[in-house]
């Protein structure tokens, strides 16, 4: 079974500062690490591998400098990476992002086959989920997204069922490979990379892509002049200046306080009624 | 410029662990043997904090500097490192 | 692209075994001002099997067109289906703005048509308006794990589309009798040609703890002492509806399981309001909620660092002042269900 | 069977990356693990890089290594509560090539220094933590970390795993380090625009200072501050021994806090932004600390065999020193075709027998006699603002009389018998 994880290198959103002047991420602040969803589906591509054998193959668009986060998916366990890098992708939204996975892709296909896509649920610098069911819907794949196991791979009659995440609850969705899979972190466990595993990504370099390497390959959808959405303005969200205090006795502060949380009173259910 | 520790703190980058890489051996010799409870007061990171009757380990702050295992009177702290690639992450100096 | 071609706000109505959604609401009403400030119409667009009958809803709720395909192939939600259905929706009538509910169907059908149609889409919005003077429309939300709001424009292709966040968008109230055009339509797929296949829908609603997704959480930091000060905790989240956080303190405590922590080691979460119990400050705790739309903090330390991220600080005694929260937000609700259902009385 | 390397080098600061670059350059096949997320995640120092011992292993690095400035000029500040008798020494050779030493960024310099090493062939894997040194029939023959299928194999383990070192420990090599063999250090690095560090240490674009500080900053307690104006920052910082931090019941930060806000200090770094607080152990037991060195197919270098010279502020020099000095005796042993400890002792005899031995002899005693008179920390350093204040404060009274009383006040306190005693031990401890 050949897998292939589509995955991407991030700012770690975690601890990443915003420069005050000119309303933009501040790159120094946060590393560059592998979108964390990302690691998930290498870890379950790896798993599937264990299982159904075959390899695992890592893609990601990126600067040069994402080469790290391939390695990473080679701790994990990935057999090989590619990275497509050129200037040409740079500035892409998602959809200019879609087609130059797409395109490379296409090219993987042709080399060895592949079974299954795995991306991340989202990456956690854009939040958007998607780049995924894009890439589906160019190769002409079903996308299923939000998944949180695969129940049943069967190779023979080139099916498989997973479990997506939906709203307070799942479902059970049937497909014919290949298909494309966006995971959410419950699917699994990134493990600890076995010792073998750091030697071998240590010793790991990436096969790199330039455009010229991708087949018929139409330069108007990619990088900025692909992308239909551009960033308007930039600003920071209203963040507390410390908080107002509520004085007076315990009685006061509590219907005070429940004053304010009515402020968002579209969050409270009213308790037995159902919404139309 | 950050003037307490916890403005101090929030310049660190910390990559935690879900689990502890420090440990009280023994809760019963802070609570009845160690009066003073240095470790309150030169960890550099606040770490350790007393409550009332327990000692409350804040690992996720730690500096990994070893003062804590070195000085605690009791050799009562059992001290390793957190898991490869977690713990304390410094950016500069 | 002829960008003049295309007018009209849609909104995409979900439904869920047959009943609307409310977010599908949510978005008629921020539709709605939208469209009046366009001057162009507002329609719906819903897709289901037997789920003609849900339009007249819509319009009581803002809508003045709703295009429905009510077709057996599309009872249960699949990409593949509802993508075609709504591609050729939009190939044919041409939308300017086209929303979705940011759920797990929502994103995952926007994803599907913006790739299909060849647009632009904005994720998980929470602010929307538009640029009279340019006919743009300006999508914005929060990026970089909630860091910095960012406005996204769709200049040169149609539709402008984004998914939005639920229970951001207010409903209208609903005009009983108001009524507007339903435009029925059909899908050319056959199911045999298909890859797809829902096998079973589960919804339980007693999930898992999911703080990443909680829209109200009610936390206890090492304040709260003990099993009693905890349950104390649950009680109120469980009146307003809330999924219980804790800071590391607390689960180390056992007074709650990890799934339950927030912070460094827990789960970064981003509600709409969260309430910190108990919890003095430390960083490793604040990074996990400091970007929560409103913090209320309760210490009985006026100097705990809490309140210097929180919005709304009290310093009480917790023991004192939660089970009185308690009992004032319930006998606020019930207070207000009266005196609603004493208006319906009246009409 | 797992991999086997000729060489293991635990921890990738500067000792261990010197050892491993030397190794791998010279053909051997290397091994550098680093438990941080990179080399330099988890160390710290205060900042100056010694030109001569780096220039042993890369030539020329200046050219192209990650530094922030040429130090052109040494202050030492004794300081007072509100005065402060400075001393300096300034010299523009010191900015020209070969330079003398610089101030750096760990974080940022130890990153591109291990990935030289890389270059040379050295294999480096980070993010893994060595937990014990495999050892059959008495032999080190590899390392176990903590990642599953965790064990490495290789002729010799070199123990560079900083202060800590648990690793060493644990093989009996030494036992814990007692509370004053260790200084506890906390940092800060200050944003501070250029113009601002050059006007207000009176330097070129490309020139620093290094100021080291005694006295009130650490309360009268063993120990020293320091502050290093990188490119756009500035490194300031404390630290006393843990001993003496325990005694004093100090809190690091705080001293750290009153050193920024001394009325002496403050205009320095006025409206300068914290970047990063930082805190570490620096090994300052000298001589007598110096653990066991080598043992069959392991050597310990750097901090991990408290190589640091505390009177001089000098360590990474003394890490790097070791670390060629380890490398270099590995290849001798592999011509010998053994790794036993008779094979390796030379590494142990060539350090002692380099300034590192020789430097640390000569202050052996330094530390023990300084933790153990506090009045000179405690007495002299006021002393020494009182009678600059006496002398140079013009209120009519003759010079004489000035010296006079300012002689008085030396004694006064511990006679004329316990000062000469003082100048004497003091003389002794680092002659």
């Amino acid at each position: 079974m050949n897998i292939l994880v589509c995955i991407k290198q991030v700012p770690d959103t975690k601890i990443i500062k915003i420069n005050p002047k000119t309303n933009t991420l501040d790159r120094s602040s946060a590393p560059a690490i592998l979108n964390p969803y990302d690691a998930h589906g290498v870890q379950e591509a790896v798993r599937l591998r264990k299982i159904h054998g075959g390899k695992v193959t890592v893609l990601c668009m990126g600067p040069p400098m994402a080469r790290e986060a391939i390695k990473k998916c080679v701790e994990i366990g990935a057999d090989e990476g590619y990275l497509i890098s050129d200037r040409r992708f740079a500035g892409a939204d998602t959809l200019a992002t879609s087609y130059a996975l797409y395109k490379a892709i296409q090219k993987l296909m042709k080399q060895d086959g592949i079974d299954l896509v795995l991306c991340g649920k989202h990456a956690i610098d854009g939040d958007t989920g998607q780049t995924g069911p894009g890439i589906a819907r160019r190769i002409g794949i079903p996308p299923l997204t939000n998944v949180i196991k695969v129940e049943e791979v069967d190779l023979d009659s080139q099916q498989m069922k997973v479990r997506r995440k939906i709203e307070k609850g799942y479902e059970i969705i049937q497909s014919k490979l290949p298909c494309l899979l966006t995971v959410e972190k419950e699917i699994n466990t990134v493990a600890y990379s076995p010792l073998p595993n750091m030697l071998r990504a240590a010793r790991y370099e990436p096969i790199v892509w330039t455009v010229d390497d991708l087949e018929d390959v139409d330069i108007k959808q990619l990088g900025l002049k692909g992308s239909p959405t551009i960033v308007g303005k930039m600003w920071p969200p209203a963040k507390s200046e410390g908080a107002k205090m509520i004085d007076g006795d315990v009685k006061k502060q509590a219907s005070e306080l429940v004053k304010h949380m009515l402020e968002k009173r579209e969050l409270f259910e009213v308790k037995g009624g159902e919404q139309a | 410029m950050a003037k307490t520790l916890e403005e101090k703190q929030y310049l660190v980058r910390f990559n935690c662990d879900t689990k502890s890489h420090l440990e009280v051996r023994d809760h019963d010799v802070c609570a009845t043997k160690c009066p003073d409870k240095d470790c309150t007061i030169f960890c550099p990171a606040d770490v350790y904090k007393w409550e009332g009757d327990r000692m409350f380990v804040g690992f996720e702050g730690c500096h990994e500097c070893g003062s804590c295992r070195i000085g605690c009177p009791f050799d009562n702290i059992k001290w390793e490192y957190p898991k490869g690639g977690h713990g304390i992450v410094f950016r500069l100096a | 692209m002829n960008l003049e071609e295309y007018r009209g706000v849609w909104v995409f109505i979900e439904q869920r075994e047959g009943k609307l959604v409310d977010v599908g609401l949510e978005l008629l009403g921020a539709g709605r001002a939208l469209a009046d400030k366009l001057e162009v119409d507002l329609c719906g667009v819903l897709l289901g099997s037997n789920v003609k009958d849900l339009a007249k809803d819509t319009f009581e709720y803002g809508a003045d067109k709703v295009y429905v395909i009510d077709d057996p192939i599309l009872e249960q939600y699949r990409t593949e289906t509802y993508m075609k259905a709504v591609g050729d929706l939009v190939r044919k009538y041409k939308p300017e703005i086209f929303l979705y509910g940011a759920t797990a169907n929502g994103k995952d059908l926007a994803s599907a048509v913006a790739t299909e149609v060849m647009t632009g889409l904005t994720a998980d919005t929470t602010l929307l308006d538009v640029n009279l003077e340019k006919r743009l429309f300006e999508a914005s939300r929060p990026a970089f794990g909630g860091n910095i709001m960012a406005t996204i424009l769709c200049k040169k292709h149609r539709p402008q589309m984004a998914t939005v966040r639920p229970k951001v968008m207010k409903k209208l109230d609903p005009q009983p009798g108001r009524v507007g055009e339903v435009i029925e339509e059909s899908i050319s797929l056959k199911e045999e040609n298909l890859k797809t296949k829902v096998i079973e829908i589960v919804r339980s609603a007693k999930a898992a703890v999911n703080l990443e997704e909680a829209e109200i959480i009610v936390s206890a930091g090492k304040g709260i002492k003990d099993e009693k000060g905890f349950k104390m905790v649950e009680q109120l989240a469980d009146v307003l509806n809330a999924t219980v956080g804790a800071s590391r303190d607390v689960v180390e405590m056992g007074l709650c399981g990890h799934d339950h922590q927030v912070g460094q080691t827990g789960a970064t979460v981003t509600p709409k309001l969260y309430i910190a119990i108990g919890i003095s400050g430390a960083v490793q705790h604040v990074v996990g909620m400091q970007n929560s739309e409103m913090i209320i903090a309760i210490n009985n330390d006026p100097d705990a660092t809490i309140f210097n991220v929180a919005h709304f600080g009290v310093v009480a005694d917790a023991f004192e002042i939660v089970p009185l929260l308690t009992e004032e937000f319930k006998k606020a609700l019930k207070n207000e269900v009266e005196a609603e259902e004493g208006g319906v009385a009246h009409v | 069977m797992s991999e086997k390397f000729d060489v293991i080098v635990v921890g990738a600061g500067p000792a261990g990356t010197s050892c491993a670059y030397t190794a791998a350059k010279n053909g051997l096949k290397v091994l550098l693990i680093e438990r941080g997320e990179f080399p330099g995640a988890k160390n710290v120092m205060g900042g100056i890089l010694y030109r001569k011992q780096m220039e042993d292993i890369i030539p020329e690095f200046w050219k192209e290594a990650p530094l922030e400035r040429p130090v052109v000029e040494q202050r030492f500040w004794f300081l007072d509560k509100e005065s402060m008798v400075t001393t300096s020494y300034k010299g523009l050779e010191w900015g020209k090539e070969p330079f003398n030493n610089f101030t750096v960024l760990r974080a940022k310099f130890d990153k591109w220094f291990a990935d030289k090493a890389v270059e040379q062939g050295a294999l480096l894997i980070n993010e893994t933590v060595v937990t014990e040194c495999i050892v059959e029939d008495g032999k080190v023959v590899g390392v176990r970390t903590d990642r599953p299928d965790g064990d490495v194999y290789a002729d010799v383990v070199v123990l560079a795993d900083g202060v800590n070192s648990l690793l060493a420990k644990k093989l009996g090599f030494h036992k814990e380090w007692k509370p004053n063999e260790v200084a506890l250090t906390v940092m800060e690095v200050m944003k501070m625009p250029k113009g601002s560090i050059n006007e207000r240490f009176n330097v070129e674009e490309n020139q620093g200072v290094s100021v080291e500080i005694f006295g009130d900053a650490t309360k009268g307690a063993l120990g020293t501050a320091f502050l290093y104006t990188n490119k756009d920052s500035i490194n300031i910082g404390v630290g006393t021994t843990l001993s003496g931090m325990i005694k004093k019941k100090m809190k690091p930060h705080q001293l750290l806090e009153d050193l920024k806000t001394h009325p002496m200090i403050k205009p320095y770094i006025e409206g300068a932004e914290s970047l990063e607080y930082l805190a570490h152990l620096i090994p300052e037991g000298g001589y007598d600390s110096i653990p066991k060195l080598v043992g069959d197919g392991v050597m310990v270098i750097g901090d991990a065999a408290q190589l640091v010279n505390a009177i001089h502020r000098e360590g990474s020099n003394m890490a790097m020193a070791s670390g060629k000095m380890a490398a270099e005796t590995i290849l001798k042993a592999k011509d010998l075709g053994e790794f036993s400890e008779r094979n390796l002792d030379s590494y142990r005899t060539d350090l002692y027998d380099s300034f590192i031995g020789k430097d640390l002899k000569k202050y052996r005693d330094a530390a023990h006699t300084f933790e153990e008179h506090p009045q000179y920390f405690e007495q002299y350093v006021p002393l020494m603002n009182r009678a600059m204040n006496t002398m140079f404060t013009v209120d009519g009274t003759p010079k004489w009389d000035k010296q006079k009383k300012i002689m008085n006040s030396f004694t006064a306190g511990r006679g004329k018998l316990g000062v000469a005693k003082d100048l004497y031990r003091a003389w002794k401890a680092v002659k």
